[in-house]
């Protein structure tokens, strides 16, 4: 039966970033979705061979504006394993610090976006003031407020004097009284349970089989976190534990991402607490020996991937990212089917997309029932043909 | 303007688009950071409401269409056609390096280095990604373009200038 | 298989497939035929719970097209199985029926590769733009843009 | 109407067209700025929907392919017009002299009239956006109106008359309806927000959703008449709530001089529509967007429910207190 085929994007307001949605919908329904990414593809990777490893840092920075440490910090953290240098421990907290309030400020940002999407402001307003805070803090540190680039092959760029240690201190309290109260709004908010509980629902074993990560599978009780599993930087001596949540849908989401604020608050006290002296930097050969390497970094979206391949000069033979969002796509196609269209933005926006580090693709849904954009006349006939109720 | 009222009524339509400017924000493949910068703007902090100027969804109803980065080839046609939608009188600000020159991507194999290959850009922003206060600052040039278009009767007066052909001391420009 | 796993109890198991070696302390990286990476990563999925695809990464090392899955599991350890196919024609028969994120990667190392990954159910192109030409792969090494073959976005006007 | 000068003043100038057309910028700029304050913005200058009309009114007007301009320019003009008509029977200062024996039902008929005009345009601008958004208002309309009109005719009931101006003449002899009736002013207001396609309610023009729902296509003077009718329908819509149940623009003891009276009055009006408004806008920013399946079964099961409680307790308090 054709359905009247929506076209969500690239330009469409609830999503801030260009990805282009075929919704085939039947009334309010959705019957199948045909989703298209790409729109950001800049070709990285093929730009990432012909850059030596001093100018390749500021390019993967910009792969993703939202998560830009993270990249920069997963190449870094490869190249360093391949060379075999041990980064300094002062260097290794200053990372794990900016890190951690790059997880904040991306996490603040998710919970603004997606009340705003289902059109509740007030909480959009507030986080977002909230994670003013938190800019401050990473623009005192680093310089800027989103490309921080304080990466550098063998330690970090700049060092952190007493008194922007003090100045972030100062801050956070403000900040962890804030989580708290978005900790129970969350929980209690009458606007946001209706609109978030039982939307996109995905049980533990379907969020494995569809490879999801993060906190789209955490909070289907998978207790997958790479800075547990596989512990780089400072997380094997910072005290956290990792969030899961039982409920799997937008909500169980929604509590991964707010008691995970809470995590990184106690890792950035700790980090700032005892921060240990010495260097910042260690010398670094010019070139990597030959080898290969799969870096795995937890970004606020998940789990991270870089596989590098070096060839002895010093460039980087092949580099394949692997971004969190390109992982949990599948499962925002499978949680789509027969939901409302007006679910859309919200499940969407659960997995926290980031176009602009996935600029890859994904179809979805082998259903190969055909159905071809229909016109105006059809879509009248079609409404009038179907009982009034079911509108 | 023999009838004073129509002279009135100019000038009151140019102080009603200055003090009303209604953008829209078009992603034409950037790295998200300008976007977020952008709705930075909108916050407690920045609040561009306070002048008046509001993101509105529609490049219908739109006066300012904000490009953010550079333009991937499958966004070119994209980002045309949403520019053709506009509504006269609109403007265009090509946001950061990668709007100006495609920025740390320049010379990709899947990009159109910069909006002005597309579409006439009026207003360019530094930085990667430019402050909030910068975006504000855009669009404050972007309403004195718009009362220097008016006095002027639309943007021609900045196109006659007569291009020079830059010499290898003197870069090449448009002297106004 | 009782008590904990441990990379060499791995090894000497997965022998049968092809060349074991320890990369580092809870990885291990074995280099298979391309026909037998189905059963390989079915039985490492089966017999030791390596339930979760990282992901799949593609190499150009200038001789031939290089496949690698990463795989992982409860256990935290890393199993990465690579695949060498020969440039002139790569075919790989999918994977997508056991780890159905697979279609994913799979997809986009096509468009980048030229990998062809036989049985895949949608192999339709949606990396590159409309109208890339069809036969040319970006990421392969010997690939250079050459001026003019028009690759997408507005006629005439790519400065 | 005695004198036709007094007439067309009251008609054109003060209580009429000018009047409204001021205070429906004002109230909207209200609207705005008290969403920001709780927001902790600074939020707009009082000028800003004056400007935003102003410019919207000399931008370019585009006509989407294959759409009928006639119709596509008459549909804001006829919301605008019944809109404003609706303004004259609400009292303003002291009763209106247009009233007669059902001018309630006229306007309760002439406000719901934009969001079938909403309707339509959602329906001609050969949009898909649009058309889904039309029919989401056409939707919301029917869940919404039922429990609206009656928690609007219950004072009427009460009154015994059909005309709001006796309603307020009632309401200055004895106690107000807010007292008398409170679940048929909650649903009174909860029904003036989902009229009005306001925060919990705007499903139709959701955003975030489909772009801007029926108002997608609608550029240069269209959007501009549209905008200017939704904040009149605030306005109107205030006002009748103020009318039937804060008791109007009419205080319990009579004042000598009449023009001080008018005056009184006409203060009492101002604060009373405030009043509403800040409900209205403190609900706006209080909550999220629900779902058109929520709306349907939260308004049929609730909301319809309490205003048919209140005609029954209505009745039985007529028939006790009329009759006993």
């Amino acid at each position: 039966m054709p359905e009247v085929v929506i076209p969500i994007g690239p330009h469409h307001p609830a999503l801030k970033e260009p990805v282009n949605f075929r919704i085939i919908a039947d009334g309010e329904k959705i019957v199948r979705l045909e989703l298209d990414l790409s729109y950001n593809h800049r070709g990285v990777e093929k730009a990432a061979e012909q850059r030596d490893f001093i100018r390749v840092l500021p390019l993967l920075e910009r792969v993703c504006g939202i998560c830009s440490h993270s990249h920069a910090t997963a190449f870094a953290k490869g190249i360093e394993e391949i060379m075999q240098i041990g980064i300094p421990p002062r260097a290794r907290y200053i990372r794990t610090i900016i890190a951690e309030l790059e997880r904040m400020h991306s996490h603040l940002l998710w919970l603004g976006v997606a009340a705003h999407l289902i059109g509740f402001d007030t909480l959009f307003m507030w986080t977002w003031r909230d994670r003013e805070a938190v800019q401050d803090t990473l623009e005192e540190m680093s310089g800027n407020r989103v490309h921080y680039n304080i990466n550098e092959i063998g330690g970090v760029r700049c060092d952190l004097t007493p008194s922007q240690v003090n100045a972030a201190l100062a801050r956070l309290p403000l900040l962890e009284e804030r989580v708290n109260t978005y900790v129970d709004m969350v929980n209690s908010e009458e606007t946001l349970l209706i609109r978030f509980r039982g939307v996109g629902r995905l049980s533990k074993e379907e969020a494995l089989r569809y490879g999801t990560v993060g906190p789209t599978a955490r909070a289907s009780g998978i207790d997958y976190d790479t800075r547990k599993d596989d512990p780089y930087l400072a997380y094997s001596e910072a005290p956290w534990n990792v969030v899961t949540d039982s409920n799997g849908d937008v909500f169980g989401r929604t509590r991964v991402r707010v008691r995970e604020l809470q995590e990184s608050l106690k890792i950035v006290r700790f980090c700032l607490e005892n921060l240990p002296e010495g260097p910042i930097r260690v010398p670094a050969p010019k070139n990597a020996p030959k080898g290969e390497i799969l870096s795995r970094y937890e970004a606020p979206r998940g789990e991270l991937a870089h596989f590098i391949r070096t060839n002895g000069t010093d460039r980087v033979e092949r580099i394949d990212i692997r971004t969190p969002t390109l992982a949990n796509w599948t499962s925002v196609a499978m949680c789509l089917v027969n939901r409302n269209i007006a679910d859309i933005p919200v499940i969407v926006a659960a997995i926290d997309p980031c176009l602009s580090c996935t600029s890859r693709i994904t179809l979805v849904d082998n259903q190969t029932q055909k159905a071809g954009v229909i016109g105006f006349d059809e879509l009248i006939r079609r409404y009038r043909s179907r009982n009034p109720e079911e509108v | 303007m023999a009838v004073p009222a129509a002279g009135l009524s100019r000038r009151l339509m140019n102080w009603a688009r200055a003090k009303s400017p209604w953008i829209t924000v078009f992603n034409s493949g950037a790295c998200n950071a300008c976007d977020i910068e952008i709705i930075a703007c909108l916050m407690p902090r920045f609040d561009i409401e306070r002048f008046g100027i509001l993101v509105v969804g529609s490049p219908r109803h739109a006066d300012i269409l904000i490009v953010t980065g550079h333009v991937t080839l499958k966004q070119a046609s994209r980002l045309r056609r949403v520019w053709e939608q506009m509504p006269e009188p609109k403007y265009v600000i090509a946001m950061g390096a990668c709007g100006a020159s495609g920025g740390v991507f320049h010379g990709l194999y899947h990009m159109m280095d910069c909006v002005d290959n597309v579409i006439p850009v009026d207003v360019y922003v530094a930085g990667c990604p430019p402050r909030p206060d910068e975006i504000i600052n855009a669009v404050v040039t972007c309403l004195d373009l718009l009362k220097e278009d008016a006095a002027r009767g639309g943007k021609e007066w900045r196109k006659k200038a007569v291009p020079v052909s830059g010499t290898d001391t003197q870069p090449g420009g448009v002297i106004p | 298989m009782t008590g904990p796993l441990t990379p060499d109890r791995l090894a000497e198991t997965m022998k049968a497939y092809g060349v074991i070696e320890q990369v580092r302390k809870n990885r291990i990286r074995i280099t298979t035929a391309p026909d037998k990476v189905h059963d390989t990563i079915r039985t490492v999925q089966v017999m030791f719970g390596f339930d979760r695809l990282i992901t799949i990464s593609a190499a150009d090392n200038g001789r031939s097209l290089e496949l690698i899955y990463h795989l992982t599991g409860p256990h935290r350890m890393v199993v990465s199985i690579a695949v060498e196919l020969e440039r002139a024609q790569p075919a790989m028969p999918t994977t997508t029926d056991i780890l159905p994120p697979a279609g994913i990667y799979e997809r986009q190392i096509h468009d980048l590769f030229g990998i062809v990954f036989t049985g895949n159910p949608h192999m339709k192109r949606i990396m590159l733009n409309e109208d890339w030409p069809a036969d040319e792969y970006p990421l392969r090494k010997d690939w250079k843009p050459d001026p003019d073959t028009f690759y997408g976005g507005i006629k005439g006007e790519r400065s | 109407m005695t004198d036709p000068v007094s007439g067309l003043i009251y008609v054109f100038i003060f209580p009429g067209f000018l009047f409204l057309f001021i205070y429906a910028l004002f109230l909207a700029f209200l609207d705005r700025k008290i969403a920001a304050r709780m927001q902790q913005r600074v939020g707009p200058p009082f000028f800003q929907p004056f400007a935003d009309f102003i410019k919207v009114l000399g931008k370019e007007v585009i006509d989407p392919a294959g759409v009928d301009r006639v119709v596509f320019d008459a549909a804001p003009l006829v919301a605008l017009a019944a809109v404003m008509t609706a303004f004259l029977y609400v009292p303003v200062t002291g009763n209106s002299p247009l009233a007669f024996q059902g001018d309630l039902v006229v306007v309760l008929y002439l406000l719901s009239l934009p969001t079938l005009v909403l309707f339509l345009l959602g329906w001609l601008s050969r949009n898909i956006f649009s058309a889904i958004g039309g029919i989401r208002a056409v939707t919301q309309l029917f869940i919404y109106e039922v429990p609206f009109f009656l928690a609007l005719l219950t004072p009427a009931l009460m009154a015994g008359t059909w005309s709001v101006s006796e309603i307020v003449l009632w309401q200055q002899k004895n106690l107000w309806f807010v007292f008398l009736q409170p679940i048929g002013f909650i649903v009174a207001l909860v029904g003036l927000q989902a009229k009005l396609e306001r925060r919990p309610f705007d499903i139709p023009e959701a955003e975030t959703e489909i772009v801007a729902g029926p108002w997608t296509e609608l550029t240069g003077r269209r959007l501009a008449v549209m905008d200017l009718t939704i904040d009149l329908s605030l306005v109107v819509g205030s006002a009748l709530v103020a009318a039937l149940f804060l008791g109007g623009p009419l205080i319990p003891w009579a004042i000598a001089p009449a023009w001080l009276e008018g005056i009184i009055g006409f203060l009492l009006f101002l604060i009373k529509t405030l009043a509403v408004l800040l409900i209205l806008s403190s609900i706006k920013v209080a909550t999220g967007r629900i779902r058109i399946d929520q709306l349907n079964d939260i308004g049929w099961k609730y909301i319809a429910g309490a205003s048919i409680v209140q005609v029954g307790i209505v009745l039985v308090m007529n028939y006790l207190w009329v009759y006993a």
